[in-house]
């Protein structure tokens, strides 16, 4: 009995399909926005074509590379933050009903008052300008891991909780055993959308702060390739931009199939199981 | 009447007054027109609506974004130049030792994301200010009354008069101008399919500007005011006052060229004076593009609403001059 | 294996192994007939495919080898001939008591009202009345397993299939569930496939008991049980009762590689 | 009610009610004691709260009358004196066999290393050695329960408690494992509280059989087995042994209200 | 027997608890500031007073109302569209893995791309801005309900789907009575984020369009505050702004416990329920 599962997974032409459907429709949408635009002569200035914005790309590959280091440092500086602030707020909430119900009120404040409103307020008491951007963006990011992660905290089955009360857990383990295993899909879930509130919070965060940064980052890039109308160069950014959140959002896909797989081959195995060779 | 949208470059102000007065007195509807004004904003770009021929008529801030849309091939074209002087500066606090422009260049700079791409390129290269020192500037004043020694870029017209509302002492102001950034401002862009299918078109409403702008400055401006009162919650009668005064006194518009050749007026030398200095700037490359490109002579200098100006206006020349 | 050969089984099972993804192979060569009106009972060690031969004729899993052949095959699936309890109740948690048992209804599309008679019955069956508008939350072990055996019920299918149902009840409703279960099976000409622990039981209740051997299992011993019917509780007592409860015992000793001794029959 | 009364019971029940908080009266008016040593079967109708006493005794629910004193309390709770195999698995479906059985000793900090050997023991006891590595979604039903009484059993606790946990069970697992727990039992002097429905297992177990009434329980009879240890097989043979099955039996008829007849005893 | 629940929930000692504990904490923090900024005199152009704050709300009451207005109904619309956009597109994705894994990365690019470079493409193709500015605030709002619906519609208990294959359920009635009752706690959660979002994609969605639009929400009236550095007049609108997203937040939190309740008792019942009165 071997429990190195040598198939578990679905069958590997679904595995291939899954990769090229994709990569297929992409091709196509790519293909349709080259056509529209030539076939209709929009003008580059305007919504340039796919070619002209790969074109873009590589002719400034190393400006825009070295933006996107940056830009790329503050997502995940911030999405770090944002994990470890967010799953730390999430466990002390846990402790207490009343503690969440009085602290919540300040995260949705804090994630709900405009960057562009507070951004000269942080400034005024934070003198270094790239620490009000990373700030700015973990206030962009750490929401939706709060909110999942306490969430999940709270979903323990009765059984389970009934379980470790019995055997005397401590808080500790029950947080570390327990609610932690627990709460993993729906900090996954949080994680996935503070994934892309990470970039979006690092872009955002660097246009309130543009002016400051010594080193441009995409937004920069963006915002002043569009202020001198090369809207080739902006799309070509905006690309990374997009590119960046794909990437992360099939790795964070990745990571949580990979955490949460000794748990969803039941499904596997229930709904699709006997269909491996039948 | 033809419908005609004009897009500005901010929000309604008296630095873009000429404008509404033309809208609030009549004139455009006078020269056929029935005029929209959009406005523009910080986080608000409304140059792409004019290639889209979304709108017909773009206020541009200065002439390098008129380079610009000839580099990137864009048919656009600079018609007429409301401002003869760019009321861009830096201003500082009092008795914090920045008494001449070269004291500044060390000073920690609030600026807004716009500058950072533009003059300040310019400042950098011509007079050794250094990106290290930036600061971001949203358009709220506290960073700056908060930290004495920081300066920051303002509008000659507007943020002085701010700063001192706040602390109750007018801060130092520097204006760019005066230290070879010779653009003109506020000037009015069109489409290249507009001048060349309809010129007259064009014509009638540079004409209507021009005349709106002197209106504004020397005539009764009272109904322009309230237009722009409704438009931006932000101004205050004070803040028109001293933009107006502000105005003349430094010469923005009626100076220069625009004292013979009326309000809008161009000159190619000073357009290819300003393209050099944005290449030895960096901001673009020597021979890229013709500067002349950026600009038609073809609506401005006849002299129109020459007969607006009060006769005293003849000391402006001395002011607005060099 | 089977002796019976009437034209048309309801299921057919030929030569049938079932590997799961993990490796375990929970059957190997598994033949099985059931004619209509059958009530088959299936006895076996714990762990040795019971439950996976019940979801190979619900279709819940896909053989991985070998036939399953099911007479109602290639007909609207709407009509649900089969009607299940599974090992563990799955009651939809967020539905009362009734809901979960007018769900099979429902999802023939039958109005609520329509149905509202036999949901009521099948709960009166199980005795769960007074509980038709509770959660399933609120139920203790046994009351959700009686629960889902009125679900299994209310659509009166041609196929009832049973896993271990009676496993969490008590003696004497267990008893009184098996004699309303046998009422029905006649009543409605049903077929059954019966899966439980007691030799007893499976042979109170069947028309045919099959033993399964461990892991992986196979059809070790087919034993028709041809006592009478109807059956009650006389029947317990008669000699070939007993006889074919020991032969069953037997069989299953045999299946686990014990040497069969009067343990099972005894007690 | 009971009528053993040695100094220190280890647990006491005292004139105990619960009510749940949907208004279901599932205990009124119970008392009970277990003294150190005991084997006590509970023997009940489904829903009449025996799942409840032992959530009761467990701590895990709180009286809402009455009195429940048990002997550990004060002392320090990372001792869990107490082993429970619930009604269902509650497996942890994160983590492997071998982890979900090595789970009360971790909570009792104890290392992975010193508790090998003991996890081993305890998954051999139950014969899921080769199981060891496979999740809770990968085993059969009774292969699930005999992963939670391994759990159960692993931490030698003074007090075992065991809702079902044979239900679900072919008879020869069953009879292994009874023997096993009377073994374990008598070797390791625990308590033990047992939930069963099986009259013959409850008697062939217990020191003493305790029958409740339907809902809400009570203790309607309290049979002690005075039948001499150890026990094995040929107890199950005697007339003693078939007259307290009787006695049990009878009770739990009276209990359900109905009128007691050779059903249960003959089968 | 009665279902009807006459103590369901916990004791009312403890909601009362629940509803005092924030609001004396939210108190003392006003206080703090209050005396903090008047300690060490804090001019009020920088960090205004709570009392100023309060003074500037109840002065320009009018403006601010009708405003708040402007930005509640954009957001309510936006979080409208973001659910209905949401679910909708979660039950597409959740009819193929192959579509979900083709079409999710078009609405990372959706979320990930920076309002403030496609703002103005948007003006040029949509030409009310008031639509600009709604669509602008659902990109910012439908990721969370997307992301959280499309994993609550696959994570439905094995025994469940095998309950309805076998009885022949058809696609519709397993979303409808199987998918669509598991998915509705990740799609809370998912709410729960978008809410916040919604709002906060209603302000920048004002901030990047407002010129356009004739009736000024908060965000212009910030802007014009902060400009006249009339700072109590921008925190007044700052904290209508966070006042609303708490608001909006404890409403969801008690939709979500209404709609839920049924499930959630069990734990009431398994780890509080004896407390009752015991
Ligand atoms: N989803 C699964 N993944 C992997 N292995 C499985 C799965 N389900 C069952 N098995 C294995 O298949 C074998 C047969 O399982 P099955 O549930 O059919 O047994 P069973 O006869 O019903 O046992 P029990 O009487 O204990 O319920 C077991 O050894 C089990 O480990
Ligand atoms: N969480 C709960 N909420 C409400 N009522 C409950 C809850 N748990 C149990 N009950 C009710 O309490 C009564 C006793 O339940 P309990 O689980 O103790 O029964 P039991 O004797 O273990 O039954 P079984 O043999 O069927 O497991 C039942 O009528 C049940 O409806
Ligand atoms: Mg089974
Ligand atoms: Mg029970």
């Amino acid at each position: 009995m071997s429990y190195a599962a040598s198939n578990n997974g679905p069958h590997w032409s679904r595995r291939v399909l899954r990769l090229a459907a994709p990569l297929a429709l992409g091709a196509v949408v790519l293909a349709a926005w080259e056509i529209v635009v030539r076939v209709k002569e929009i003008s580059p200035y305007l919504l340039p074509t796919p070619s002209g914005i790969a074109q873009a790309m590589w002719e400034h590959r190393e400006p825009l590379l070295a933006a996107w280091g940056v830009t790329l440092t503050t997502m995940l500086i911030a999405l770090a933050a944002a994990v470890l602030g967010g799953v730390l707020l999430a466990a002390l909430f846990s402790t207490s009903r009343v503690l969440e119900l009085s602290l919540f009120p300040y995260a949705v404040t804090l994630q709900v008052t405009p960057l562009l409103a507070i951004a000269p307020l942080l400034l005024i008491w934070i003198h270094e300008p790239r620490w009000v951007m990373l700030l700015c963006a973990w206030i962009v990011a750490f929401f939706p891991i709060l909110s999942g992660t306490a969430v999940g905290l709270r979903a323990a089955d009765a059984g389970h909780e009934d379980l470790f009360r019995l055997y005397g857990a401590s808080r500790w383990q029950r947080l570390r055993l327990l609610l932690a295993p627990t709460a993993l899909p729906y900090f996954l879930a949080g994680l996935r959308v503070s994934v892309n509130l990470a970039l979006v919070g690092a872009v955002v965060a660097e246009f309130v702060t543009a002016a400051a940064v010594e080193h441009p980052g995409l937004a920069t890039i963006i915002f002043e390739a569009q202020y001198r109308s090369d809207t080739e160069r902006a799309f070509a950014a905006l690309a990374i931009i997009s590119l960046t959140g794909v990437v992360f959002y099939f790795a964070t896909h990745l990571l949580s199939g990979w955490l949460l797989s000794s748990r969803q081959e039941r499904r596997v195995s229930s709904r699709e199981g006997g269909s491996v060779a039948g | 009447l033809e419908n005609v949208t004009l897009a500005l470059n901010w929000k309604a102000q008296p630095e873009l007054g000429g404008f509404y007065q033309a809208l609030a007195d009549g004139t455009y509807r006078d020269a056929g027109f029935d005029v929209k004004i959009r406005q523009g904003g910080p986080q608000i770009n409304n140059r792409p609506l004019l290639a889209a021929g979304r709108v017909d008529f773009l206020i541009g801030t200065n002439l390098l974004q008129a380079f610009d849309a000839v580099k990137q091939q864009t048919p656009t074209r600079v018609v007429a130049a409301m401002l003869q002087k760019d009321p861009q500066c830096l201003i500082a606090h009092r008795g914090q030792g920045y008494d001449q422009w070269s004291d500044l260049t060390k000073a920690p700079l609030l600026m807004a994301a716009t500058g950072r791409y533009s003059f300040f390129l310019w400042m950098e290269a011509a007079h050794g200010f250094q990106k290290r020192n930036l600061r971001p500037y949203n358009h709220s004043l506290a960073p700056f009354l908060a930290n004495k020694t920081w300066i920051q870029q303002g509008y000659a017209t507007a943020e002085p008069m701010r700063v001192e509302e706040a602390t109750g002492e007018a801060p130092l102001v520097f204006l760019l101008a005066d230290h070879g950034w010779d653009s003109y401002s506020t000037v009015i862009e069109a489409p290249q399919a507009a001048i060349d299918r309809q010129p007259e078109r064009v014509q009638r409403f540079v004409d209507a500007s021009i005349r709106g702008w002197y209106d504004y400055l020397y005539g009764d401006n009272r109904a322009a005011n309230e237009l722009i009162k409704r438009d931006n919650g932000a101004m205050t009668d004070a803040q028109i006052a001293f933009s107006l005064k502000q105005m003349k006194a430094q010469g923005l518009v009626d100076s220069g060229e625009a004292v013979e050749n009326g309000i809008g007026a161009m000159r190619l030398e000073r357009v290819r004076r300003f393209y050099q200095k944005m290449v030895d700037s960096g901001l673009l490359k020597a021979g890229e593009i013709d500067p002349d490109d950026a600009v038609t002579l073809q609506f401005v200098n006849q002299g129109v609403g020459l007969d607006l100006r009060p006769r005293v206006a003849g000391d402006q020349r001395a002011a607005g001059d060099k | 294996m089977t002796d019976s050969d009437p034209p048309e089984p309801l299921v057919q099972l030929q030569d049938v192994g079932v590997r799961y993804p993990t490796g375990t192979h929970a059957l190997v060569g598994l033949s099985l007939d059931i004619q209509p009106g059958e009530f088959v009972s299936l006895l076996g060690p714990s762990g040795c495919g019971k439950s996976t031969v019940l979801r190979l004729v619900g279709g819940l899993t896909k053989a991985t080898s070998g036939r399953v052949r099911r007479a109602w095959d290639g007909g609207p699936s709407q009509d649900a001939p089969v009607g299940c309890v599974f090992q563990e109740p799955t009651l939809l948690p967020w539905s009362t008591v009734w809901n979960n048992v007018y769900l099979p209804l429902r999802l023939q599309s039958q109005r609520r009202k329509s149905a509202r008679q036999r949901v009521d019955e099948a709960l009166a069956l199980v005795g769960l009345t007074e509980f038709a508008k509770a959660y399933p939350r609120e139920l203790s072990g046994g009351m959700k397993m009686r629960a889902a055996l009125a679900r299994a019920l209310v659509t009166r299918p041609r196929l009832l299939m049973l896993d271990e149902p009676f496993a969490a009840l008590d003696e004497i409703t267990r008893f009184r569930l098996n004699d309303d279960l046998l009422r029905l099976w006649s009543e409605r000409e049903m077929t059954a496939l019966f899966v439980t622990h007691s030799v007893y039981e499976s042979v109170y209740l069947s028309t045919r008991v099959l033993v399964l051997s461990e892991r992986p299992g196979r059809v070790v011993d087919d034993i028709t049980v041809d006592l009478p019917g109807p059956r009650d509780e006389s029947v317990r007592s008669t000699s070939r009762y007993l006889e074919l409860c020991a032969r069953a015992s037997d069989a299953l000793h045999h299946a686990m590689g014990e040497a069969p001794t009067a343990k099972g029959a005894a007690s």
